[in-house]
């Protein structure tokens, strides 16, 4: 029981696995497949880690789909201009960290809530990006190196994945071994606390909210990378998906608090039901009713757990 | 003279160039054109009507919509003394001029296109996406070209995720490729977009598979990789750089004080295919 | 003005300090010094300031006039950082911990973790928190969250975290609140080594014996105001009293007051199994009477007066007056039973109302505009909330200001005061004077015996010895979740209860093993 | 200060409205467009004060837009079979009561965080949508009668202007006037606290959802009758923007509660921003960005007032 409600979530997501192996033992079950859904989770993941870096502390960063887009954007637009591919990434990556520094400001310094300071940064951020792009699909120009930096194998492992379990690694072992992370879980636990106890909480925030948007734009790139094309809205679909791992992922472990595992079950959750569906052959209409069912089953299971006390 | 160019699908790309094609030609006529997009939001497209109309520009264009799905907001406009012109879109009450494909054709020539590269034989996976009239058009012939085909067989078929329909096309067919990889000979998809998501799937996981892709558009980023010789084989393209510029022929002359001769415009849709980019392909 | 320690001369001092908030002159021209190796105690009423002066020194807040002096120099105290780097250690009145971190983690926020390489070394952060804990809080679970602790064991995990590194200052805001004698002992012997180690310690309490006990010197404040400091030897309790009150008579001492034993029906008769490992309690309650409830912090006592207000789920019998409760808080509220909470901030006040408003709450419909239309008559509600702040003294700018603005006893009146003027069948009172000055102490008291008077069944848990000696005819001693004594008459004597309380001083309610020992 | 403090927000849609008068006297500064704004803004205000009620017991509703879709499609179709207006409008609300029952009680009473619980529950919701409608935009089989109900003026009003009077005087007289309302605020205050003093805590939990569901069908309704047309993901948009207003609103009055008031400031200035930068002529990817900015600056400017503490 205990275990139950302890591990709940990632009980179901083992279970998930398990009744689509059982229904699809040689296309679903398959070692390629598995490895396959490690590469489609790796970019939702990555977003919904820099999304878990802000839950953390107890805020939203509604930005995120607009990074996502823009990275792409941008990426593609100064390949056009001739920018050799490692200035493209730390260029993007660090505009994408300015970005992300003005939404924790707006949040902390000036004690906007983050859901209508992101929002609106967001917007902007939209903006900018469709006049980057003039709101076209780019595709020209980009150099074959940058495009196997989102596919391909090595070592065995699809590239996405690899770049997922680094980033994974580096931001658990941020979040749970250092004093940077307990102090995000202290601002997010007692803001007035942290506080008091004269932890800089404003500038540990603006460097959750800025870490965000730097994972955001690595996702972007890596679509980018992946696609062979950037699109003004291309991170659109990134946004809720990506709170919706971080919140399964919060009913995975500890009581309710945002954490990198978490994180990973819940888009690895999204990740297995979409492609078990699809690999069923179930119509759409019907994989977004089970989609959704599943998810709440998922999260339901603690509860069953619970029903002990 | 101001022109309000209003659509629901900026960032589509077959949208995104009819725009641009049409902006160039507004510039050279000496007309001032905004562009607005609502992000697929109709009751925004509504409102940003009745804006314009409210701001007396000189016309309104609207772009990849059907009109009838704010059909108030189009005859308020036509009842203010403001011509309203469509491209990609549809005849109706107020709309002085509709420039477009016959989507119910690019459906049929699509299939036909497909059906005859498999000797009307085979499983086809069908992307789709109805909420967009024009590609419901789309799904529609094929329907109708099913049913003169009994031996073809749609064997998956998948509504997009709009927007990110590419990453969603690619998803989707890796998916298929591991459940039913050895029976997919085709993939019917109802624009460019999600071809080219299907495209990138193929080459990752089966490169060496026999299956073709066609879509709709003419798609630049399509037209490449058919080029390349890659699985996509066909795109039935609409010639958007026409369209554009017959609704800004159109409406100069509207504008004059003229009534255009027809209230409606096809441009041509013609196929694109590897032989027609005069390349061989292996 | 300012009171220091004979050979020592005051290394802090304050002088002429005001705070205003709004029209609220929470300090208004205070002066203070300590020494080091002083044990300072600051008193005064609810609402006299002393939290507010608490906030200054930590750099919460900054004065509105006058001068911080820190060895003779004037200072700055720009924020709580800069206040840990002077080597000041706070616990504040409302505690502060993280919930979702145990005591070992709360202790170590804002303090340099022990490391290896860049990351924490768990296993010395606890040794390190686990040796501080082995003075003065042997019974406290360190590896339970936060959330799940009782508000003594918060206390002490707040305490723990001020010990862990050397201070020059250490300041206590009514640390011993929701302490019991034993537990208090313990904290006070602490207080003693840090002063004989030259820390000095700043104490706020509302407990005045404790304050005589302790202290070395003193500084009473009074509507914001220093109005007397010296050494605690050159003064009586009822000198303490005086000055706080500015004269009025009422020594507030916690005399037992000859109460008419009516002892009537039984009014409540429970046999129940509640809390997290199924502890079981038999009581029986009778009208007119005050029955106190004892124990050691985590006893259990909290947990069982929820499970008799439906709060929490409990198993077996539960009648009022011969008929079985049931339908929760609300069933109990219509069937004339009232509740007190512990924890104000957690379970007492909705922030988001104002004062009226959460007065109003428990019984809304008690205030329609018309019986039948469940809109609220903002008159009736002020009109009530005017009557209770004028029963319990609340000091308070305004009723329409949330609760949260008020000092800390003056929150803990209102606790009270939502039930006032409503017939009572049953009282269950979790801590009514948790940081009460005396005077309102007294008041509270009263009210308390009003009710018993009147005919009501009072169950009131207390970590506050003086209390429970002075208010209740019987009471029951709890510990490890189990009630383990039952004294009246001439068994009531303070070495009993503290005896029972006790019994298995290490019992713990969420462990079976212990549950069962005390069963045994 | 102490103005800009409490009616900041406020204070800043007065700015924006006499802005774009200036601008544009004529167009934008015309009754005749003040008065459409009202009407354009009415269907996003309706479901963010729907939002409302759930925000004020500190939750989120995700599934507002997936309803507002739904009961779109549900009416076009019960046209398509032959139902009465009146009763479509029924059978439309009662279940999408039915639906925010649902949300309600899998938070209040199984605890499932409101972000992943109305987003997997919204999913569903989109499922049957997509199920009803086969994914196409329905237009035919609509009443006219029923229209009318979506456009038009009445007593010199725009009709979708009547329902937003009607539907704001309600739910602010529910939440300002009666126990009802006290007690959501209580819930959201503190909800510990509204339990032990006997508050039927879930029991109002569920109500605030239901309603919100409820309101957002009937602005779907509305919807469908304004564009006589119902679109499978017609209610996409309202989302994000109907949680925007809820926050802008929250910064408008007291401090930081979610109210009706507030949340037709924020729905307003939403509105008007986008009408006026739209009768500018301000193209698209400006208009981004000076709605952002506008939003951020509505929100910036209390801090400024507060700046004198
Ligand atoms: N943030 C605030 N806003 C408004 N008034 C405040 C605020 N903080 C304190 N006050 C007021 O200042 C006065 C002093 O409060 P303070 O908390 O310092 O009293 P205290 O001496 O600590 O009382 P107690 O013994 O009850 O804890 C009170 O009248 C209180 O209501
Ligand atoms: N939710 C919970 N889960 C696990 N243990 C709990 C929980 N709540 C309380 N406990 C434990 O149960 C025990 C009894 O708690 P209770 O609050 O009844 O104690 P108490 O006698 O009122 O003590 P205090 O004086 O500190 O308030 C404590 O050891 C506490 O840590
Ligand atoms: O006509 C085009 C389609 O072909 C597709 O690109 C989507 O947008 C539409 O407007
Ligand atoms: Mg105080
Ligand atoms: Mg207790």
């Amino acid at each position: 029981m205990t275990l139950l409600r302890r591990y709940g979530t990632l009980l179901a997501l083992a279970l998930i696995i398990a009744v689509f192996a059982v229904a699809s033992p040689g296309a679903f079950g398959s070692m390629a497949n598995l490895v396959n859904i490690t590469q489609q989770m790796s970019l939702l993941a990555i977003v919904a880690i820099g999304a878990t870096l802000v839950m953390v502390v107890g805020e939203f960063d509604l930005s995120v789909s607009a990074v996502v887009s823009f990275a792409g954007i941008a990426a593609v637009s100064l390949f056009g201009a001739g920018f050799s591919i490692a200035s493209v990434f730390a260029l993007v990556l660090v505009t994408a960290l300015a970005m992300g520094t003005v939404s924790g400001l707006l949040v902390a310094r000036f004690a906007v809530p983050s859901f209508i300071a992101t929002l609106a940064f967001g917007t902007i951020i939209g903006g900018l990006t469709f006049w980057i792009s003039d709101g076209a699909t780019l595709f020209s120009g980009i150099p074959p190196a940058f495009r196997d930096l989102g596919r391909g194998a090595l070592f065995g492992l699809p590239v996405p994945t690899l770049w997922l379990i680094g980033t994974a690694a580096i931001v658990w072992l941020l979040l749970d071994a250092t004093e940077f992370g307990r102090r995000l879980y202290a601002i997010g636990g007692n803001r007035e606390a942290a506080r008091l106890v004269g932890l800089p909480v404003r500038r540990d925030m603006v460097i959750a909210f800025a870490l965000s948007a730097g994972l955001a734009a690595l996702a972007g790139l890596l679509l980018a990378a992946r696609l062979g094309s950037a699109h003004p809205t291309g991170g659109g679909g990134y946004l809720l998906s990506a709170y919706a791992a971080v919140f399964l992922g919060m009913t995975a472990f500890r009581e309710g608090e945002p954490s990198v595992p978490g994180t990973l079950v819940g888009a690895a959750i999204i990740a297995v039901v979409s492609n078990g569906l699809t690999i069923l052959g179930v119509p759409s209409f019907l994989q977004d009713l089970m989609t959704g069912a599943i998810i709440l089953a998922a999260v339901l299971v603690r509860q069953f757990g619970r029903a002990g006390d | 003279v101001d022109i309000a160019v209003l659509t629901p699908y900026q960032s589509s790309v077959a949208t995104n160039q009819m725009i641009k094609v049409f902006e160039d030609k507004a510039r050279a006529a000496g007309w001032n054109a905004t562009v607005v997009d609502t992000r697929g939001d109709m009751g925004q497209l509504a409102s940003r009507i009745e804006d314009v109309t409210a701001a007396k520009v000189g016309a309104i264009v609207l772009v990849s919509v059907d009109p009838k799905q704010i059909q108030d907001q189009v005859s308020a406009a036509a009842a203010a003394g403001i011509p309203v012109v469509t491209i990609d879109g549809a005849t109706a009450p107020g709309v002085a001029l509709n420039v477009t494909s016959d989507n119910f054709e690019l459906g049929t020539k699509l299939s036909d296109f497909l059906f005859d590269k498999l000797g009307h034989k085979g499983n086809i996976v069908k992307f789709y996406y109805s909420a967009h009239p024009g590609v419901h058009q789309r799904e529609l012939a094929l329907d109708a070209a099913l049913k003169k085909n009994p031996d073809i067989k749609v064997i998956a078929e998948h509504y997009m995720v709009v927007p990110g329909p590419i990453d969603d096309a690619r998803k989707t067919t890796e998916d298929l490729l591991k459940s039913q990889g050895d029976q997919i000979d085709a993939v019917w998809a109802a624009w460019d977009e999600p071809a080219i998501g299907a495209e990138l799937a193929i080459e990752a996981d089966k490169p060496d598979s026999k299956i073709i892709i066609a879509g709709i558009d003419g798609n630049p980023q399509a037209v490449e990789l058919i080029k390349s010789c890659s699985h996509i084989k066909g795109t039935v393209s609409q010639d958007f750089d026409a369209m554009a510029g017959l609704a800004a022929d159109g409406l100069t002359k509207i504008l004059a004080g003229q009534k255009p001769e027809k209230a409606e415009l096809y441009a041509p849709a013609k196929l694109i295919t590897p032989e027609t980019l005069g390349v061989t392909c292996p | 003005m300012t009171g220091g320690s004979e050979g020592h001369q005051p290394f802090l001092v304050l002088d002429g300090i005001t705070r205003h908030f709004g029209a609220t002159r929470a300090l208004d021209g205070a002066d203070f010094g300590v020494a080091p190796g002083e044990v300072h105690a600051l008193v005064g009423e609810n609402g006299a300031g002393k939290s507010t002066l608490i906030k200054l020194l930590s750099g919460l807040y900054q004065p509105g006039a006058g001068r911080i002096l820190i060895d003779g120099e004037p200072a700055v105290i720009s924020g709580p950082p800069a206040a840990e780097a002077l080597g000041f250690r706070f616990i504040h009145q409302e505690l502060n911990l993280v919930p979702h971190f145990d005591a070992v983690g709360n202790a170590w926020i804002g303090r340099r973790h022990p490391r290896r390489g860049p990351f924490l070394d768990r296993p010395a952060m606890r040794a390190h928190v686990a040796a501080v804990a082995a003075r003065i809080a042997p019974d406290l679970p360190l590896d339970r969250p936060a959330v799940r602790l009782t508000p003594g064991q918060r206390q002490m995990a707040e305490i723990v975290r001020a010990l862990m590194t050397e201070a020059r200052l250490v300041v206590m805001d009514e640390p011993t609140s929701s302490l019991s004698e034993t537990e208090a002992e313990r904290l006070h012997t602490v207080v003693r080594q840090l002063a004989a180690s030259g820390t000095a310690v700043l104490f706020i309490s509302h407990r005045l014996d404790e304050v005589m006990a302790l202290a070395d010197g003193y500084t009473v404040l009074r509507g914001g105001r220093t109005v007397g400091a010296g050494r605690i030897r050159e003064i009586d309790r009822a000198g303490l009293v005086r000055l706080m009150s500015g004269g009025s008579a009422s020594t507030g001492s916690a005399a037992k007051t000859d109460r008419p034993l009516s002892a009537g029906a039984t009014v409540l008769a429970a046999d129940i199994a509640f809390g997290p490992a199924g502890a079981r309690a038999r009581l029986d309650i009778a009208a007119g009477e005050i029955v106190g409830l004892y124990g050691l912090v985590g006893a259990g006592r909290s947990a069982l007066l929820k499970a008799l207000w439906g709060a929490v789920p409990a198993h077996g019998i539960m009648r009022l007056a011969g008929r079985p409760l049931a339908g929760g808080p609300a069933g109990r509220i219509a069937e004339g039973v009232i509740y007190v909470p512990e924890d104000r901030r957690r379970e007492g006040f909705a922030g988001a109302l104002s004062i009226a408003d959460n007065l109003a709450l428990a019984h809304l419909s008690d205030f329609r505009r018309a019986p039948r239309l469940p809109m609220p008559a903002r008159r009736k509600i002020d009109a009530f909330a005017r009557q209770v702040g004028a029963r319990l003294r609340l000091v308070a700018a305004s009723l329409d200001r949330s609760p949260l603005t008020l000092s800390g006893g003056n929150q803990q009146k209102l606790l009270f005061g939502r039930w006032l003027g409503r017939p009572v069948r049953l009282a269950l009172i979790d801590e009514p004077t948790r940081g009460v000055d005396v005077g309102a102490k007294a008041e509270i008291h009263d009210e308390i015996r009003r009710l018993a008077d009147a005919g009501a069944g009072v169950i009131a848990a207390t970590s506050d010895i003086e209390e429970l000696m002075a208010l209740s005819d019987r009471v029951l001693v709890m510990n490890g979740g189990c009630i383990v004594a039952d004294l009246a008459g001439a068994l009531l004597t303070r070495d009993a209860v503290v005896a029972a309380a006790f019994g298995h001083a290490s019992a713990d309610l969420s462990q079976p093993q212990n549950q069962a020992a005390a069963v045994a």
